[in-house]
């Protein structure tokens, strides 16, 4: 994450008549400009990050030992779900959205995003809806205690008073998602700078793309399943409810119709991040790079039929399960072989292992142990004995953390050079990489046994054959929790006065951004680069 | 690599002892042994895979680094190279999914059952009802609130265990018509592989054919409130003959009970049996104490129902309260054990109305 | 009807993940978005059609 | 930073998509029914009135087992008359559920049935079920309530026992049921 200081120099750029930012709390609240908003969007994110670590300390201190020592289960259900709905849409989507603000105008040179008084707007309500969701933690009843899947009717008849705030708040967030998807695909398609033709597009820019047409595919039906809750709720419909001829599977449906395109949104920026860092450090051009932005687009496709593999043991006819179970393997295949582009990448290259890199390089490995695990998961059979427990838990941990969140580490050590002009300190960052990847697994790993072994999910309590794993977990949540304040302490100590950058910062890098100086001047490409 | 890795892949085959178990568990019927092998089968060959693409990688990266003088060449596309790394994994899903969908037809299985089961998840307890006999009881965890709150030591089976666990017998079909009563739970025994949701409205079908007598525990594995973690299932099964004793003995407790229920009690005694039933049944969400929890369940001490007209009293205990959590606990509880909560809150938990009633008087 | 069938042809191999640099940029050059938007919806119908039938004869052929 | 007409263009029809696919959302309710009545998904099944042929398959039987679930807040007493019935596909059978309310007020209660394995769902008719309409019941009274069916004879061969369970919800309070109103109105349209 980046975190650019409040009052950044006044930038030399080339024509000095035009105004530089405003200053004061005036710059931040009416900004147009996307660097401003993407360090905005990274900040927040950042924040978001460390609320919902925070929560996860708690499940996992909660979890140490056998016996109820420090939360009563309700409010343990309340920490799961909101562990689960910060981390995704508080810390992943808006740390994604971020990176896409600051690199997507430098890298196609665009002077700015296509709808800038939008994009102020859908950052600022961000905020705010989470401050909606958080605020219902202190209400009598307590927070949204159901899961971050809020299933039905444990989510409409039997929530806490709290859930109308949870529906606004998503409501909200929703909102602020369709919105950053509509302003990023109308950049791309219509600001590329004359000559940067859509085969061209670095691949950061492909995955977002396509992640935006996902966004605005799926965050409506998000919004629609919300707005159902609500008239359940409060106006007397039965969409869920058994009793007037709903169903609560259909809720199920609708959520994971959503849900799995999401888990999507989640991990291809993830991807393109990783195509971008992998080629400098190995000093050498993408392997296959036509074939990513093929796959990436059928993937995109791909995943909107797929969704009841979630839904196995709900009670389906024969040819359901078996369906879901072909199509779910099927589609493993283009996503798991975009793998070997990143290693053909590497293969005969000349690499050197500086903190992006080494993210980028773990971001692989674990991340396909996470895609194994997701193929064990697909065998349905197998999956009556793995759904809900914490093989689950191990298996989407692995696709998140080291995969969402090792990628937009390692694209804060790679970019952040060219925001600020000053080079993060490198030891800093092997030791926040060492200690988090020592965490991750130590946190992580375990959970796989103890979710064979039959341990079920969101449960504030266990049997004693599951205790040792899980305190060898909770001692590794704690290490990567608090390996984060390194990075923290290494942004935060050289946003300024870390060592200048140079303006191609890292040998192998090409792009359009790396053409622009740095700290990148608060209005670029205004007039727009010559690409060969 | 920690210490916890190496252990972990040195124990990853053989299932190790329980506190150290890394594996799934192989149970005792046939479907849960062909799941395991399944479930083997392809960790084995996402092992195989792994190894050989992170050899590639790891070498990659021994290999070719700047430091050792590599030069970057420039190749970056090869399509024959990619079409291979395609069809190869494509080939390797097919082999899986043969053998997977042999066993997930098997377990769509509809023959004729020996015995049918009804089980119905309710807030935070199973109850089991046998259609062909007239058996039927409720299954409440049975671990001491001392030991989840780290006053007493811990059992073995601890937060496993429950007061009257569902039996079924060996060697016999056993189809399962799972539904729920409130929220959706799902019921789930790894031993026997069998792992359905019970969603309020709607019946699920499973069934299990036991091989081995004896007691197998699982838990409610889908989110269902506050105890989510404090409803396990416990399943004893026994030989043809004991199940037979066994239907036996339940019918005649049935008619035990419904005689104790015209019997009368010294009102001793029915404080006595009433605080055990409280700590059971009640002791969820009223506490212990009787303090209740502020804004989500309302205190015994000194409530106007349990101090006003003991008819009042009786009946939101028999009939619950629509719209809040109190259930309905007439056919949860035998009238005895009605007689006697409704009696010690009324005299214990620092209330001392004084009066009592006897099962006789719960029945009408 | 020539880019029509073209278009379907890299929507076949896009699924598939493997794609060569030449054919992408004659793709590009000469493509229209909106073909190879109803190309993809087609080939997901498709795929979606082609694993039911998949089902129904590997079920068909157990029983 | 005026956007240029083509982004508008773009956005507005980036923004019809939004829409489209929120009120797509709102059509997979409906969506949903159909999909579970030729699959008989989730047990749920919709045909009601007389079967269209009437031969009966008299080479085998089919054991119909009946189940009754009491949702927390039902105090009534809900069982059937008769545990499981042995019938030939195609033939009409009568069965009934007795159902008393022992509170002291007046109630109306709405049962939803449920049918297992949901392969047999598409192929159990309801000819006329209490499960049609709102059932009303004063304090302290009991009925018995009827149940015609028929099993299709082109019921598959491999299922042998189909399980018919009914959860009966207390709707007192929810729709706007008034004493007078509910002898002869319809139960909810869906059902």
């Amino acid at each position: 994450m980046a975190t650019v200081d409040i009052d950044l120099p006044h930038v030399k750029d080339d024509d000095s008549h035009h105004h530089g930012p405003a200053k004061g709390l005036g710059r931040w609240l009416y900004t147009t400009n996307h660097k401003d908003i993407g360090s905005m969007y990274l900040i927040f994110s950042l924040c978001m990050f460390m609320i919902g670590g925070m929560m996860a300390l708690v499940i996992r201190a909660e979890l140490f030992q056998p016996g109820l020592q420090l939360v009563e289960p309700g409010f343990f259900n309340q920490m799961t779900t909101m562990h689960g709905l910060i981390m995704v849409f508080g810390a992943v989507m808006p740390a994604f959205v971020g990176l896409a603000n600051w690199m997507v105008p430098l890298q196609i040179g665009a002077p700015d995003m296509a709808l800038p008084r939008m994009n102020n707007w859908s950052f600022w309500i961000l905020p705010f809806a989470f401050l909606i969701l958080l605020s219902s933690l202190f209400m009598p009843g307590g927070g949204p205690n159901f899961g971050w899947t809020f299933y039905a009717p444990l989510s409409t008849t039997y929530a806490p008073d709290s859930v109308t705030f949870f529906i606004f708040g998503v409501h909200i967030m929703g909102a602020s998602s369709i919105m950053g998807a509509i302003n990023i695909i109308a950049t791309i398609l219509n600001m590329r700078a004359p000559g940067m033709t859509m085969m061209k597009l670095p691949l950061f820019v492909w995955t977002w793309l396509i992640t935006a047409f996902l966004l605005i595919a799926v965050m409506p039906v998000l919004a629609g399943v919300v707005t159902m809750m609500l008239m359940d709720i409060h106006f007397g419909t039965s969409f869920f409810n058994a009793a007037g001829g709903g169903d609560p599977v259909l809720f199920q449906h609708i959520f994971w119709f959503f849900g799995h395109p999401e888990v999507y949104i989640m991990i291809l920026p993830a991807f393109g991040i990783i195509s971008e860092i992998i080629p400098t450090f190995a000093r050498k051009r993408l392997f296959g790079y036509s074939s990513m932005v093929y796959a990436v687009a059928s993937i995109a496709l791909l995943s909107f039929v797929v969704w009841a593999h979630h839904m196995f043991t709900v009670g389906m006819p024969l040819v359901g399960e078996v369906f879901f179970m072909f199509a779910t393997m099927l589609i493993a295949v283009p996503t798991g072989v975009k793998v070997f582009n990143w290693i053909a990448t590497m293969f005969r290259g000349s690499m050197t292992f500086e903190t992006p890199m080494l993210f980028a390089l773990a971001f692989v490995v674990l991340f396909t142990l996470g895609g194994f695990s997701g193929l064990m998961l697909a065998i349905a059979p197998a999956d009556f004995q793995y759904h809900d427990t914490y093989f689950v838990v191990a298996h989407f941990h692995y696709v998140l953390v080291p995969g969402a969140i090792f990628s937009i580490m390692a694209a804060a050590y790679y970019w952040l050079p060219k925001w600020t002009g000053h080079v993060l300190n490198e030891t800093m960052g092997k030791t926040h990489f060492w200690l988090s990847f020592v965490g991750v697994n130590l946190t992580f790993f375990p959970m796989h046994f103890v979710g064979l072994a039959g341990m079920p999910r969101r449960i504030p309590d266990y049997a004693l054959q599951f205790a040792d794993f899980n305190s060898m977990a909770s001692v590794g949540a704690f290490i990567f929790g608090f390996s984060q304040l390194v990075f923290i302490y290494n942004v935060v100590q050289n946003v300024r006065a870390g060592q200048k950058a140079t303006d191609r910062v890292w040998e192998g890098a090409h792009g359009l951004e790396w053409t622009v100086p740095s700290p990148a001047p608060y209005h670029t490409f205004s007039t727009p680069p010559k690409i060969d | 690599m920690t210490k916890a890795m190496v252990l972990a892949l040195s124990l990853f085959v053989l299932p190790a002892k329980a506190d150290w178990q890394v594996n799934m568990t192989q149970g005792v019927t046939e479907l849960s042994r062909e799941i395991f092998d399944l479930h083997m089968l392809i960790f084995w060959i996402c092992v195989v895979i792994g190894v050989a693409v992170f050899g590639v990688m790891f070498y990659s990266i021994f290999k070719h680094r700047k430091s050792k003088g590599a030069v970057a060449e420039h190749w970056h596309e090869n399509t024959t190279v990619e079409v291979i790394w395609t069809v190869v994994p494509f080939v390797i899903l097919i082999s899986m999914a043969v053998p997977a969908t042999a066993t997930l037809i098997n377990m769509y299985d509809t023959s004729e059952a020996d015995v049918d089961i009804q089980v119905t998840g309710y807030q935070w307890k199973w109850r089991y009802q046998y259609l062909n006999e007239d058996i039927d009881f409720f299954s409440n965890l049975s671990t001491p609130r001392d030991e989840i709150n780290n006053v007493q030591v811990k059992n073995s089976n601890y937060l496993l265990e429950v007061d009257k666990p569902l039996v079924i017998p060996v060697n016999k079909k056993v189809r399962f018509l799972i539904t729920s009563n409130d929220v959706i739970h799902s019921w789930w025994v790894p031993n026997f592989a069998v792992k359905k949701d019970a969603i309020p409205g709607f019946v699920n079908e499973s069934w299990v054919r036991v091989e081995e007598p004896g007691i197998y525990r699982g838990q409610c594995t889908e989110l269902c409130g506050k105890e989510h973690g404090f409803m396990p299932i416990v399943v004893e099964v026994k030989a043809e003959a004991d199940y037979a004793r066994w239907v036996a003995d339940q019918k005649a407790m049935k008619l035990i009970s419904a005689g104790a229920a015209s019997q009368n009690y010294a009102v001793a005694d029915l404080i006595a049996k009433g605080e055990g039933v409280y700590n059971a049944a009640c002791a969820g969400c009223h506490q212990v104490n009787g303090q209740g929890m502020p804004g989500a369940f309302p205190a015994i001490t000194a409530s106007a129902i349990a101090t006003g007209p003991i008819q009042k009293h009786l009946d939101i205990v028999l009939n619950g309260k629509a719209g809040t959590a109190m259930q309905a606990f007439k056919q949860q509880l035998s009238a005895v054990d009605l007689a006697a909560v409704v009696t010690f809150q009324r005299n214990g938990l620092g209330n001392s109305v004084g009066d009592s009633i006897q099962p006789s008087a719960v029945q009408q | 009807m020539k880019l029509w069938l073209r278009a379907l042809l890299s929507t076949m191999s896009a699924f598939l993940g493997v794609q060569s640099n030449e054919r992408r940029e004659r793709d590009f050059i000469d493509g229209k978005f909106p073909v190879f938007v109803a190309a993809g919806i087609t080939f997901t119908l498709l795929f979606l059609l082609a694993v039911y039938g998949l089902v129904q004869f590997v079920l068909w052929s157990v029983d | 930073m005026q956007a240029k007409p083509t982004t508008n263009r773009l956005v507005i029809r980036l923004l019809a998509g939004a829409v489209f696919m929120f009120g797509f959302c709102f059509a997979l309710v409906p969506l949903y029914d159909v999909f579970c009545d030729i699959t008989g998904l989730n047990g749920k099944n919709f045909n009601r009135g007389p079967a269209a042929d009437t031969r009966v398959d008299s080479s085998r039987t089919v054991k119909i087992q009946f189940v009754t679930v009491n949702p927390s807040d039902m105090p009534w007493e809900f069982r059937p008359t008769v545990r499981d019935l042995r019938v030939f596909p195609g033939e009409d059978k009568v069965t009934s559920f007795y159902a008393a309310n022992p509170t002291g007020n007046w109630m109306v209660a709405q049962a939803v049935p449920s049918v297992t394995p949901f392969e047999a769902a598409p192929y159990l008719n309801k000819i006329n079920c209490f499960c049609f309409d709102r059932q009303p019941l004063e304090a302290g009274s009991d009925v018995e309530m009827p149940l015609v069916f028929v099993v299709d004879p082109d019921l598959p061969e491999h299922i042998s026992t189909i399980t018919l369970s009914y959860a009966l919800y207390d709707i007192t309070g929810s729709a706007e049921v008034s004493k007078n109103s509910t002898s002869d109105d319809k139960g909810p349209a869906s059902l």
